[in-house]
């Protein structure tokens, strides 16, 4: 097993004619993701990477049976291309996309989750099941099929830890990056909700950052519902009060969301937290030596 | 993005805000007139991005316009948490009865905005809510169909307000919602929204922030920016899509990604060093946001030493050393640049970066140790 | 039992001290009905006929119980104080209220749909289980306790109705008046639904009008689901297309919604339709006799 | 509420609809004028509240200014289906490369608001539904969140039109919409829409009608009424919260509500007589209510005898009886008065009646019955 994606996702590519859709779809496709269809509105007929490219979501469902989405459209229209997708009954909808103004995600978080679909990030690199599929920008090569599930807000940070779990023999059974925006469909807690009853999972790691409270929500989730081990580590540190460091999220406001905190929260929960990316691997083998 | 109160105020006015009369003032003398016009008291504030005025001095009382013109004299050219006042807000006086805050912000947790209100207004609002947070009452609004009248009616009797308050109080929420949905805010408060002696709402003090994703549907907010207060290398860099903190330590950093960029600073400070600067070069990390990064992190006279953290993941690492070498053949750099180059193609970029006399290492803790110490080694 | 109102309805007024609202009240509690609160912002501590009033709805949930509201307040406020009850937990709203703008009511409807509440008008006159609970503007004293479960699109025309109805010796185990606009919360099929299930409720009458086409639904449904005897009467035979009677719904567009069409239909569905209001008790006498 | 050709285009302008240049003409001297300064050939269309024009002649193609103004004289003033022709509208004449209609309006059984198009433009959409559903698309919008702009391209898509002609019909379609929400309309119609042979979307001829429930917010909607279009009475029977229709038989209708009205029509026409009007005197009947009705009704000449069908429910039959009582005492009524009284205080309304020597009935049937006599009677 795994979460959320595996060799039986079936995957849409929004955008999938633009610069970074037909890149990432060759990527994804090479990778060995089974992408079944792709959208831009007018190049019905056309292939990229030999994936057939539709009109509208609707048809591209209704021909391919896709049954996840990954979206790489402009900011302006990210949210009409997230609506599109649920309301063509995608279950999974992946948003690539950076720069999503927050007014706009608000309605869109409340939609998605009452027509039961599942939303991940937008600002976010995607997820990854090792060896299955590749729903997202990450480079597929560093990751090794295994047991750790990986949960993120970050991109290149994530795949800075990924990389030195694999080089110490720790394969992943899914890597999620949740997306630095303050407004992300999906939430340290909901995947930790699935790592926990995902039998393949078996250890977690959990990467955070500044800004908001999602990894003391996190914390509180761990204390009462997590019983695998689990290691964090939290970026930003050094990060002055005030000010937006790179993801929209990444603030400190209000004397709320600094790294501090979030340690502290974490450690009381029992996670052990890294003081840097490259004290993962060996904090994780311990705490699944004693767990 | 952030405004000025006396541009906040305009901007709540215009969703019919009972906003304090009041006019900016960028000379004394123009002080002196504004209080001439409105007659009897008036305060002069100063006009900056920080908090804390009242205690730096930059809120004064004027009883004639004489007094204003003393008063702006005092305050323009202040210096506030690093904020130089370039202009003041000479509002009228007027007799309160009782203060009050209103604020508008994004509740995380929930994906929703939420509106708060206390009766312990012209206060810190962040302490009351640490200290007595029964003191503050909140409604989120819907996420779709936005803040009912009756959530904002909720709120005033929430507070204790007279009945003869509440349709007044909630028309004022329902501005603020409308304000912060309408101008994609990501701040709106009102601190302190007051009841005059003649039971007259009135904005006193009025703040906003903007979403910075938002403002390319809002270009009267976006000419609100006040040069003066922001830091021109973060424009300047964000122009060029690049994410860039001016810190105040002396190792510069450039990093591929928001995440690794504040962890490879965190490993800075780890090794004893302090980063001069958070920068995040975006996805491609081509020669020519090489070249403006260095550029970027050069212009700071601080720079002892320059870190540069990169892990190949889409961005192919020879790509990037190439981008390093090309922009170092337009930049000239004198301090002694660190390279942590890992991922993708990350050994035919060592190779680049050697020919061009750059070693680079393969670990961030190796890199970070190395790099504080060559700035150490400069700084003796 | 009964439908939707009876001796266990706690009764909220919103608007409770305005001309009709405190009119009403007066008439409610007479006749029996358990009405345990009323709202009316900045009216908290006044008093209705000796209900307590409260400023908010949530307040007035809190204070007594209420289950159940009728709304009073004018077309401008009306959509604002269904969503307070909505949200304050009251799970039947009833609002009299005339003249509310459609589009306000879209919104409305979809949101008291989806948080599993019930919306009965608006521009109707309520619903009465006599002897049990008036939750409306009608006469109660024209109703007697019986089996006759009664829905129409109508006010006066259905006291006529049901006038008949006890004068003939037909009791009614309740009568619903779901309002005459275009967008109402609850339709003849949805009202027909409960009054198939209901064991106390052994025939049916639907009193409709031209225009829309709910009694076309209502045949469909009836045909498909109902096993109890019906019987019919359709107002506006001698309507003009084109023109607005009275009812903002009660016009007959593009030569649909005639009432031809709608006896038609339920004839189809083995409806008896009345040719008058005072051929409905005979009508009913036989179906019951026939089923 | 209706308004003409010429001011749904104004509005629908106003949202960004392409719509067809054009102008509304009085005269055929003005009609003659605009089509002076367009050149070319123009279309003189009849401004009138009712389909049809076509047929009867009030749409006709001039080529010249002269032929404009002949073209004018000869539409200006026509009946057509009983509505008198005040105004025209000269539109500049265009080359239609293909027709497609577009609608928005309210989709009952869902209570949702529908936009539907179709290839088949230029046509009684109405007969298209009926004949050849298949050619009709819609979606509909969502009810909280609006007309998506997938649904609109979805539309453009599965019309056929070519991928670059998609966005421009999308465009319009999100635009007809904005307008349907924006201005409390029960319909928005362009028919035709058109592809001009340079690839350009115009709208040719545009419709739409207003929520009366909502005219309260849309004052500039109520200014565009044509009063020369209106039923005069019914208007100033809305103005005493009567609705009023007027038919074209000779039995005046007084009824207490809006159901019971038509069924009482409804009745007189059973019992062989034809009913003068469709009136609801509203909720409250009091006498000014009454005597309101009474000079609505008597104002027809047709009117042979009045039935008052009243069943007294919150409103109690002795005060609907002193309401008439007081209301002949005002109101001078020739024609003969049937009236019925049922429920709360009939009995006592009966006898006031009968001190004013009007003898009510009981039943529906019966005062229809003893009206249509009456009528007779005077007519023999």
């Amino acid at each position: 097993m795994s979460i959320l994606v595996d060799s039986n996702t079936r995957l849409l590519v929004q955008g999938i004619t633009g610069r970074e859709g037909s890149f990432h779809t060759t990527q994804m496709v090479e990778y060995g993701t089974n992408v079944v269809a792709g959208v831009t509105p007018g190049k019905k007929g056309e292939q990229v990477a030999g994936v057939p490219v539709f009109d509208t979501v609707q048809e591209a469902v209704a021909e391919t049976g896709a049954n996840a989405s990954i979206i790489y459209v402009p900011a302006k229209f990210a949210p009409d291309a997230i609506y599109e997708a649920v309301d063509s009954g995608v279950a999974l909808v992946v948003c690539i996309t950076e720069g999503v103004p927050i007014n706009d995600m608000v309605p869109v978080y409340a939609y998605v989750n009452a027509n039961g679909a599942r939303l991940i990030g937008p600002n976010c690199p995607g997820l990854i099941t090792p060896g299955q599929a590749k729903v997202g920008i990450m480079p597929g090569f560093i990751h090794e099929p295994g047991s750790v599930g990986l949960v993120s807000r970050s991109g290149t940070l994530t795949y800075e830890v990924v990389d030195m779990l694999t080089k110490a023999g720790l394969g992943q059974s899914t890597a999620v990056g949740i997306g630095g925006d303050p407004v992300i469909g999906t939430s340290f807690v909901d995947v930790l909700r699935l790592f926990e009853a995902d039998p393949e999972t078996e250890s977690i790691v959990i990467i955070g950052e500044i800004g908001g409270s999602d990894e003391e929500d996190a914390a509180v989730f761990i204390r009462e519902h997590v019983t695998k081990p689990v290691v964090s580590f939290i970026a930003g540190q050094t990060a002055p009060p005030g000010k937006r460091m790179g993801h929209a999220g990444a603030i400190i406001s209000g004397g709320s969301g600094s790294a501090a905190d979030k340690i502290e929260a974490l450690e009381a929960a029992g996670v052990r937290v890294a003081q840097s990316p490259s004290q993962v691997p060996a904090l994780l083998k311990e705490a699944i030596a004693a767990a | 993005m952030n405004v000025h109160e006396y541009q906040a105020a305009e901007i709540l006015a215009r969703y019919g805000v009972p906003v304090n009369p009041g006019r900016v003032a960028e000379s004394p003398e123009e002080a002196s007139a504004v209080a001439a016009e409105y007659g009897g008291t008036v305060v002069v504030k100063a006009q900056v991005h920080t908090g804390g005025r009242g205690k730096a001095g930059g809120i004064k009382l004027a009883h004639s316009p004489e007094e204003a013109r003393q008063a702006a004299a005092a305050i323009l050219g202040m210096d506030i948490s690093g904020h130089t006042v370039n202009k003041v807000l000479v509002a009228k006086g007027v007799a309160i009865a009782q203060e009050f805050y209103l604020g508008v912000v994004l509740d995380r947790p929930n994906r929703q905005v939420l509106v708060m209100a206390s009766a312990e207004g012209g206060v810190d609002i962040e302490e009351v809510a640490r200290e007595r947070p029964d003191k503050i009452v909140q409604r989120r609004a819907d996420p779709v169909l936005g803040f009912h009248p009756y959530l904002a009616r909720e709120l005033g009797f929430a507070l204790g307000l007279p009945a003869t308050q509440v349709n007044g109080f909630a028309a004022i929420a329902q501005q603020l919602y409308e304000a912060y949905m309408g101008e994609d805010a990501t701040l709106v408060e009102v601190n302190p929204l007051i009841l005059t002696e003649d039971g007259e709402w009135r904005a006193i003090d009025s703040k906003m922030s903007f979403d910075d994703n938002a403002l390319f549907r809002h270009d009267e907010s976006e000419q609100m920016r006040d040069f003066a207060e922001e830091n021109l290398t973060e424009l300047d860099a964000r122009n060029s899509g690049i994410s860039f903190v001016k810190l105040d330590g002396d190792i510069g950093c450039i990093v591929n990604g928001a995440g690794l960029a504040m962890a490879t600073m965190d490993a800075v400070k780890q090794h004893g060093g302090e980063p001069a600067n958070f920068l995040d070069v975006g996805g491609g990390a081509s020669a020519s946001q090489v070249a403006k990064a260095f550029s970027l992190v050069t212009a700071d006279p601080n720079v002892k030493a320059i870190l540069i953290n990169i892990f190949g993941g889409i961005t192919r690492g020879d790509v990037v050393a190439d981008g390093i070498r090309e922009a170092l053949a337009e930049v000239e750099v004198s301090a002694p640049i660190v390279v942590r180059l890992s991922g993708t193609n990350a050994d035919e970029g060592k190779d680049i970066l050697a020919k061009a006399g750059l070693t680079a290492v393969d670990t961030m803790d190796e890199a970070a140790a190395s790099v504080v110490a060559a700035a150490h080694s400069r700084a003796d």
